[in-house]
Order: structure tokens, then C-alpha cells, then sequence
């Protein structure tokens, strides 16, 4: 009998652990905290992108491999804008902060979709617009420590 | 008097079966006794699926267990017994002087290979080197 | 075959071997997240595997019984199924894994989502298990997976600061964005995969597949020494690998192609196709070994045949436990749920677990009446018994720590 | 027909009804008539009794395992806290319960090594080398 509640426990335990680490936020400072999050990891993705291109631009890569990395990152991307979003903001001061976190990650989107443009069409992709969200995002965690 | 000791959980219980051909073939599910002579003797082996439920706790699945065990049988005879006369030897595992195919969980397998295993082409050959 | 030749293969195969998708994902991720802050992880797990293994080699030599035939007759069938049901589970998640890993690294070379190369794969994967020898998958895959030596080349090449990499790795220090709470969580991840059980049950059962007797025990002895600290030290090359170009970019490792990206970055065209393929092999290896070992476990509680040295035929149960598991193995992965996750999970909880596997290991390596004159030494002893309390404490601070960081988060 | 597994696990009274535990282990000997194929019959000998853990099945004792001394002299002292009785101090085992006889007395739960051959080590294939092994 012991040995069943602590399994079910387990079990418990182990669906609770797998949720996803963005939940509600009830406080501005709480709601901060998964904005910060949530930049960092785009910003790990819009960098991962940016490597993976200027590799390829330099003949260090080949296009299928930078596909699967540029498409990766975009479909992170836009999880990670779907589940910002859907985080009830707790305050007018969050509001500015929503909007602000919002915009960075339009940006970062709009640069990786176009690499993945770009390397699908075995183009040339544009790296400006990646380099400069990936400052933008960097500076963003700066400033939000 | 003297001769080997066993210890039935620590030396008997549990260990492996194998054939007078060296195949594996099962394990000591549990022991037979039996009384004679107003004293306990270890009549024999169990083995199968349902002595093991029956250890496990489920008692009803385990006698249904072995039921299934003799209605599959093509003679009828309950397998899952193994008397003394066909143990050769008790040591880390234990050697029957049978075939495999005299021992009960031998169904199983012969079901799986029949069903299963010879429709997949390669089954009757060793892997190749 | 020259012994000396059969030796050399061996300990390359233990190093080839040692690399699975578990160790590809922990040590790329915290290498990205903690530098070499947790290296000496690698260095703990390292050993711990090697005392273990060689431990297992040596019953199945000395006995020719396997893990799991002792698990059950130590513990007795109650805890033995409950022991069963846990590491079946394990292994599958470990085997889901595995086969994506595989199906991400051709993925990269054919551009194309890997879930569409789920059910290829999950096909090769069991016609080699069906038809290849023992010896030949564990040589094939073990030589091909030294491909993953590439990581140390890419090393060398970036020509890092030694002396400050050594400095961080043996002074570590937690990075401003982690707690204490992550530092631990990705301890035990790295733990984990260093000290896999599956390994385990795969090596002892291997031991028993090749037939071996007391005078293999020398080239036992060498392939764990010398083959799996190397294989430590490839992953510590991933790992500092990551640290150097990745974490720079403040790159955080969620994706398989995200752990080769430094190899490209590093070495170009040639050295990334050469990581890919490493990759492969490691994962394929370990797919089979995996996709074995969860028939190894069942056949053994329950004393089927088991094993590749007879025929499918004879070995009917044992071939059909490893067919569905594979099968559902890609099922799961065909449910679109993140390969990454399901690795991150399958390696905690392996950490979790490892006590399990490991103790009646112990117990019988110590038991006259199964080893005879080749019991455990005092020095062996000692280092196992701390290695024991080790994976107690860790097991028990697993699930807290899971919930804790939410998952490493 | 009785089974070991009936045995093993069942409460056991003394004489006075106050409880002793449970059957930890069965002890069988092997010195009954000839059995064709087999050898002398085996004959059960004597319970093992003690209450609570599990720890007697790892038979640290009983199967002498040498090592490491934490695990060792844990589970021996558990082991030990055990009670071994002979067959002949017993009354009765039935409706799931066994009763000692009045005045039963324990014994050694290890009989001396003269008397007693424990299983070859290594199994019947490896006992040759066993020998010669170091």
C-alpha cells in the first residue's frame, strides 16, 4: 500500500516537473522575471541562428544542416512569443513592459524567418537584421537584471 | 546426519532454470512440499507465471494462471511441477535433466515463435558474422 | 584476430561506446550554461561507472549470470518487479530518445523535419538488432562513434586559455543567472548520464552474450579503465567546447543541432559532417544497446531465453519485448513530443534510480558463493560503499530538485 | 499440496500464543532417501523468524558476503536479531499459522562449517576453476 502512494507521488511529481517553467505571474516582479526568461532564451535562439548562418555564409556549413538549426529556431521563437503572450499582466507598469518584450520578439522573429528564407532559396541571408536583435535582446537583459 | 544445506530463499527461490541443453528455460518460482512420514519434504520445482503471481500476491490470477498453463498443454500434463527426479544439480542456477520444451513457461515461448517471430523472415538463423 | 588487436578494439569501442544522446545534450547544455563549472561531475560519474561496470563484468564472469537474474534473487520477485517496472520505463524513455537523436542527425544531412525519418530508423535500428552479431554492432558502433573525437579536435583548435579553463574547472562558481537550485539539477543530469543503467545491464549481459570465464577478466579490466575515462574525457571536450564558443553568445543548448554548431563554427564543413556522423553512431550504438536491454531486464526477472548468441527462434519472448519496444519507442516520438525533454528526463531520472541497479551489484560482487575467490577488495569496496551513499543522496534529492527548478528551467 | 511460499511469511506463535514473527527463511537439508536422477530427498530443517525488515533476505550473514563493512555490519546485526528453530521445536503449521512447542529452544541460525556444504560457488560450470582461480 506504501509503496503505491509513494509511486502515484512520483507520478505526481514527475507531471508537476515536466510543466512548462512560464506559469501565472501575480506580481510585477514575478511577471519580470518570465519576461527575463523569455528574452534571454530569445536571444539564445536569434544568437544560435546567427552563428549557424555566418558559418554558412563562410563555407563552414552546408544548407540542410543551417536549415534545421534556422527552423528550430523559429519554431521556438514562436512558442515563445505565444506563451508571453498569453501571461495576464498584472499592472499598467507590466502593460509597458509586455509591449516592450513583445516588440523584441517580433524583431527576432522577423530576422529568423527571413534567414530561413534566405537558406531555403540557397540565398545569401541578410545577418544585419539578426546581429541587431540579438544586440537589442542583450542590451534588454542588461538593463533588467 | 549431514548433507547440503540450502537456504529455500537465499540458495533455491528465484534462481534460473536451464535445460539439460544449457537453454534458459524459467525460474524456481516457488517449491512443492509435502508431508511424510509426519515430517516436511520438498517434493519438486513450481514454475511459471502462476506460481509467480500467487508470490506476488494475486492468488486468484495465479491459479487461473496455471490452470491456462495445463489447457494449453497438447497432453494435458501440468508442467509447471518439476520433480526432484529431474533436478540435476542446485547451484547458482539450477539444471533440470529435461528439455525445455517439458517445462511450463515453454508455452509461452513456443506461442510467441509460432505466432510472432517465424513470420519475420531470418528468425531460424543465428546473426550473422 | 591478435589478442593485442582484439584489446586495442575493445578499449575503442569503450570509448566510442561511453557517448550516448544523454551525454550529448547534459554536457553541451551545461557546458553552455555553466562553462566547466561542473565538470568535476563528468570526472565523479566517470569513476563511478567504471567501479560499477567493472564490478558487473566481473560477476557475469566469474557467475554467468547477468544484472538482472541477481536483482530478482536478491531482492526477491516483490521489489524485483517493482525495480523492474522502474527501469523498463527508464530504458524506454532512454531508447525514445536515442532513436531521435539518430533520426536528428540524418535529419541534418537530408533537410528534412527528423520526424519524418522516425519510422526508418526505428526499422534499421531493429533489423540490425534482428540480424547484426553481437560483436559486430558493439565494434561497428563503438569505432564509428570515435567520430565524436572531433570535439576534442575542435578544442585544440580554438586554442583556449588552459590555465584559466582549469582554473574554472576546478574552482567553480556559480554564473549570476543560475542558483544553487539549477547548479544541483544539472549536477545530477550530468550524473545521470555519465552513469546510465542501462549501461550496466547491456555490459553484463554482453559479458554473457560473448561467453566470457574468468581469464577474460584482464581485458574486462582494461576496457573499463582505460575505454570509459576516455570516453570521460570526450565529454568533457563537448563540454568545453560549448563553454567557449556558445556561451559567449549567450546560447542556451535546447536542440541536437544546436550541441554540433561549435564543431562547424571551429572546424568548417567537414568537421561539422564528421560531429554529425559521430552523433549517429553514438546514438544508433546506444539505440540498440537500449532497444536490447529492455529485453535483457524482462527475460531476465522472468528467466526466458534471452540474448543474440541463439537463434530469434529460440529466443522468441526476449525478440518481441525488444520489437515493441522499439515500436513504441517511435510512437512516442511520433506524438511530436520534444526529444530534448524526453533526454533531459530520461538521464535525472536514471540519477534517480541508480541505487536500484547498483546495490544488489554490490551485495553479490561481495558474495563467496557466487564470485568464489574473486570478491570484492577492501580499496574497491570502500570507494563503491561512498559511491553507494552518493547515489542515495542523489536519488533522494532528484524529484525535489526536478520540481524546484521546474525541470532544470 | 503445501508451497515454500505458504511457509515463508507466516506468523509464528510460541506456546503461549505471543507472537514471534514471521518466517524470514527455510532452512532444507539434504540427507533424505535416495531420489533416481537427483540424489538424497530434501528435507525442511528449520525456520528462520524475526520481525519487521526485509534485510534478512540480502542473507549478509548467512551467505557470508565480505563486504563493504557498513553494508556488512548493518545488515548482520539485522540479520542477527533473527531466530532460527528447528523443525522438531515446531507444533504445528496450519490455517497460516505456526506454533512452537512449549520450552522451544533457538539454535544457531549458521550450523558449523563441518556440517554444513553451502552451493558451489560459481555454479557447476565455473566450480572447477574456483578452486584454481587465484
Amino acid at each position: 500500500m506504501r509503496r503505491t502512494v509513494v509511486l502515484v507521488a512520483l507520478a505526481v511529481a514527475f507531471v508537476v516537473g515536466c510543466a512548462h517553467p512560464v506559469g501565472p505571474a501575480r506580481t510585477f516582479g514575478a511577471y519580470e522575471g518570465k519576461a527575463r526568461t523569455t528574452v534571454s532564451s530569445a536571444r539564445s535562439n536569434v544568437e544560435t541562428v546567427r552563428l549557424a548562418v555566418d558559418a554558412l555564409a563562410r563555407g563552414n556549413s552546408f544548407g540542410p544542416y543551417t536549415a534545421v538549426v534556422v527552423s528550430d529556431a523559429e519554431d521556438a521563437l514562436g512558442g515563445l512569443q505565444g506563451t508571453f503572450g498569453s501571461i495576464q499582466p498584472p499592472d499598467r507598469r507590466a502593460d509597458a513592459l509586455r509591449r516592450e518584450v513583445d516588440d523584441l520578439l517580433g524583431d527576432a522573429l522577423d530576422g529568423v524567418s527571413a534567414a530561413r528564407i534566405a537558406v531555403r532559396r540557397s540565398e545569401r541571408p541578410d545577418t544585419a537584421a539578426l546581429v541587431e536583435s540579438a544586440s537589442a535582446l542583450a542590451q534588454w537583459l542588461a538593463a533588467h537584471p | 546426519m549431514s548433507g547440503r544445506r540450502f537456504w529455500a530463499h537465499l540458495h533455491l527461490l528465484d534462481r534460473q532454470l536451464v535445460d539439460r541443453d544449457g537453454r534458459l528455460c524459467g525460474n524456481v518460482d516457488d517449491l512443492e512440499l509435502e508431508w511424510r512420514d509426519g515430517r516436511l519434504w520438498v517434493s519438486g520445482l513450481r514454475t511459471g507465471a502462476g506460481s509467480l503471481a500467487r508470490r506476488l500476491g494475486a492468488r486468484v490470477l495465479g491459479a487461473w494462471l496455471d490452470q491456462v498453463h495445463r489447457g494449453v498443454d497438447p497432453e494435458r500434463a501440468d508442467h509447471t511441477f518439476i520433480p526432484l527426479r529431474h533436478v540435476a544439480d542446485l547451484g547458482d542456477h539450477v539444471t533440470l535433466s529435461l528439455d525445455r520444451t517439458e517445462v511450463a513457461t515453454w508455452h509461452g515461448e513456443r506461442w510467441v515463435a509460432d505466432h510472432v517471430i517465424a513470420h519475420i523472415p531470418g528468425s531460424g538463423h543465428a546473426s550473422d558474422e | 584476430m591478435s589478442r593485442f588487436l582484439k584489446i586495442f578494439l575493445g578499449v575503442l569501442t569503450a570509448i566510442g561506446g561511453f557517448v550516448d544522446i544523454g551525454d550529448l545534450v547534459a554536457n553541451a547544455e551545461t557546458g553552455a550554461r555553466f562553462g566547466l563549472g561542473l565538470a568535476w561531475v563528468v570526472l565523479v560519474g566517470v569513476v563511478g561507472i567504471v567501479v560499477y561496470a567493472e564490478m558487473a563484468g566481473r560477476v557475469a564472469a566469474s557467475s554467468g549470470r547477468p544484472v538482472f537474474d541477481l536483482v530478482r534473487e536478491r531482492l526477491g520477485p516483490r521489489v524485483a518487479l517493482v525495480n523492474l517496472l522502474a527501469s523498463f520505463f527508464i530504458n524506454f524513455l532512454t531508447l525514445a530518445a536515442e532513436l531521435a537523436g539518430v533520426a536528428i542527425a540524418l535529419s541534418l544531412l537530408a533537410g528534412v523535419s527528423y520526424v519524418l525519418l522516425v519510422p526508418a530508423v526505428a526499422f534499421l535500428v531493429w533489423v540490425v538488432v534482428w540480424r547484426m552479431s553481437f560483436g559486430a554492432i558493439e565494434h561497428v558502433f563503438g569505432i564509428m562513434g570515435l567520430a565524436l573525437l572531433v570535439f576534442v579536435v575542435a578544442l585544440v583548435h580554438l586554442s583556449p586559455d588552459w590555465t584559466s579553463m582549469l582554473h574554472e574547472a576546478t574552482h567553480p562558481a556559480l554564473p549570476t543567472e543560475e542558483t544553487p537550485f539549477t547548479y544541483a539539477f544539472f549536477a545530477i543530469a550530468l550524473f545521470g548520464a555519465a552513469m546510465t543503467p542501462y549501461e550496466v545491464f547491456f555490459f553484463s549481459s554482453g559479458a554473457v552474450e560473448e561467453g566470457w570465464t574468468r581469464r577474460d577478466l584482464a581485458t574486462n579490466r582494461l576496457n573499463v579503465y582505460v575505454g570509459f575515462p576516455l570516453g570521460g574525457l570526450l565529454s568533457l571536450a563537448i563540454m568545453a567546447v560549448a563553454s567557449q564558443v556558445l556561451r559567449p553568445a549567450g546560447i542556451s543548448v535546447g536542440t541536437l543541432p544546436q550541441v554540433v554548431l561549435p564543431v562547424a563554427v571551429v572546424l568548417g564543413k567537414v568537421g561539422l559532417a564528421v560531429a554529425i556522423l559521430g552523433v549517429f553512431a553514438a546514438t544508433f550504438g546506444a539505440a540498440i544497446e537500449t532497444g536490447l536491454s529492455a529485453g535483457y531486464t524482462v527475460a531476465q526477472y522472468l528467466g526466458w531465453q534471452w540474448g543474440k548468441f541463439v537463434r530469434p527462434r529460440d529466443a522468441p519472448r526476449f525478440h518481441l519485448v525488444v520489437l515493441v519496444s522499439i515500436v513504441l519507442g517511435a510512437l512516442f516520438l511520433l506524438s511530436g513530443i520534444d526529444p530534448i525533454m524526453v533526454t533531459e528526463y530520461s538521464i535525472v531520472l536514471s540519477a534517480a534510480a541508480l541505487p536500484l541497479t547498483y546495490f544488489p551489484i554490490l551485495v553479490i560482487a561481495n558474495d563467496p558463493e557466487y564470485m568464489g575467490t574473486l570478491t570484492n577488495g577492501k580499496v574497491l569496496n570502500a570507494i563503491a560503499m561512498t559511491y553507494l551513499c552518493i547515489l542515495t543522496i542523489v536519488a533522494v534529492a532528484t524529484v525535489p530538485l526536478m520540481i524546484i527548478t521546474k525541470g532544470g528551467a | 499440496m503445501p508451497r515454500m511460499s505458504e511457509l515463508l511469511g507466516t506468523p509464528v506463535l510460541d506456546a503461549e500464543g505471543t507472537s514471534r514473527g514471521r518466517v524470514k527463511d527455510v532452512r532444507v537439508v539434504q540427507d533424505g532417501p535416495y531420489v533416481e536422477g537427483f540424489g538424497a530427498a530434501l528435507r525442511v530443517e528449520g525456520i528462520l523468524t524475526g520481525r519487521g525488515t526485509a534485510a534478512v533476505l540480502l542473507g549478509f550473514d548467512r551467505a557470508g558476503v565480505k563486504g563493504p563493512w557498513p553494508l556488512v555490519s548493518l545488515f548482520r546485526r539485522l540479520e542477527h536479531r533473527a531466530t532460527y528453530y528447528s523443525w522438531e521445536e515446531i507444533e504445528t503449521w496450519d490455517d497460516g499459522v505456526v506454533r512452537l512447542r512449549a520450552g522451544a529452544e533457538p539454535e544457531a541460525a549458521t550450523p558449523a562449517p563441518s556440517t554444513s556444504t553451502t552451493p558451489t560457488p560459481g555454479g557447476s560450470s565455473a566450480s572447477g576453476d574456483s578452486s584454481t582461480g587465484s
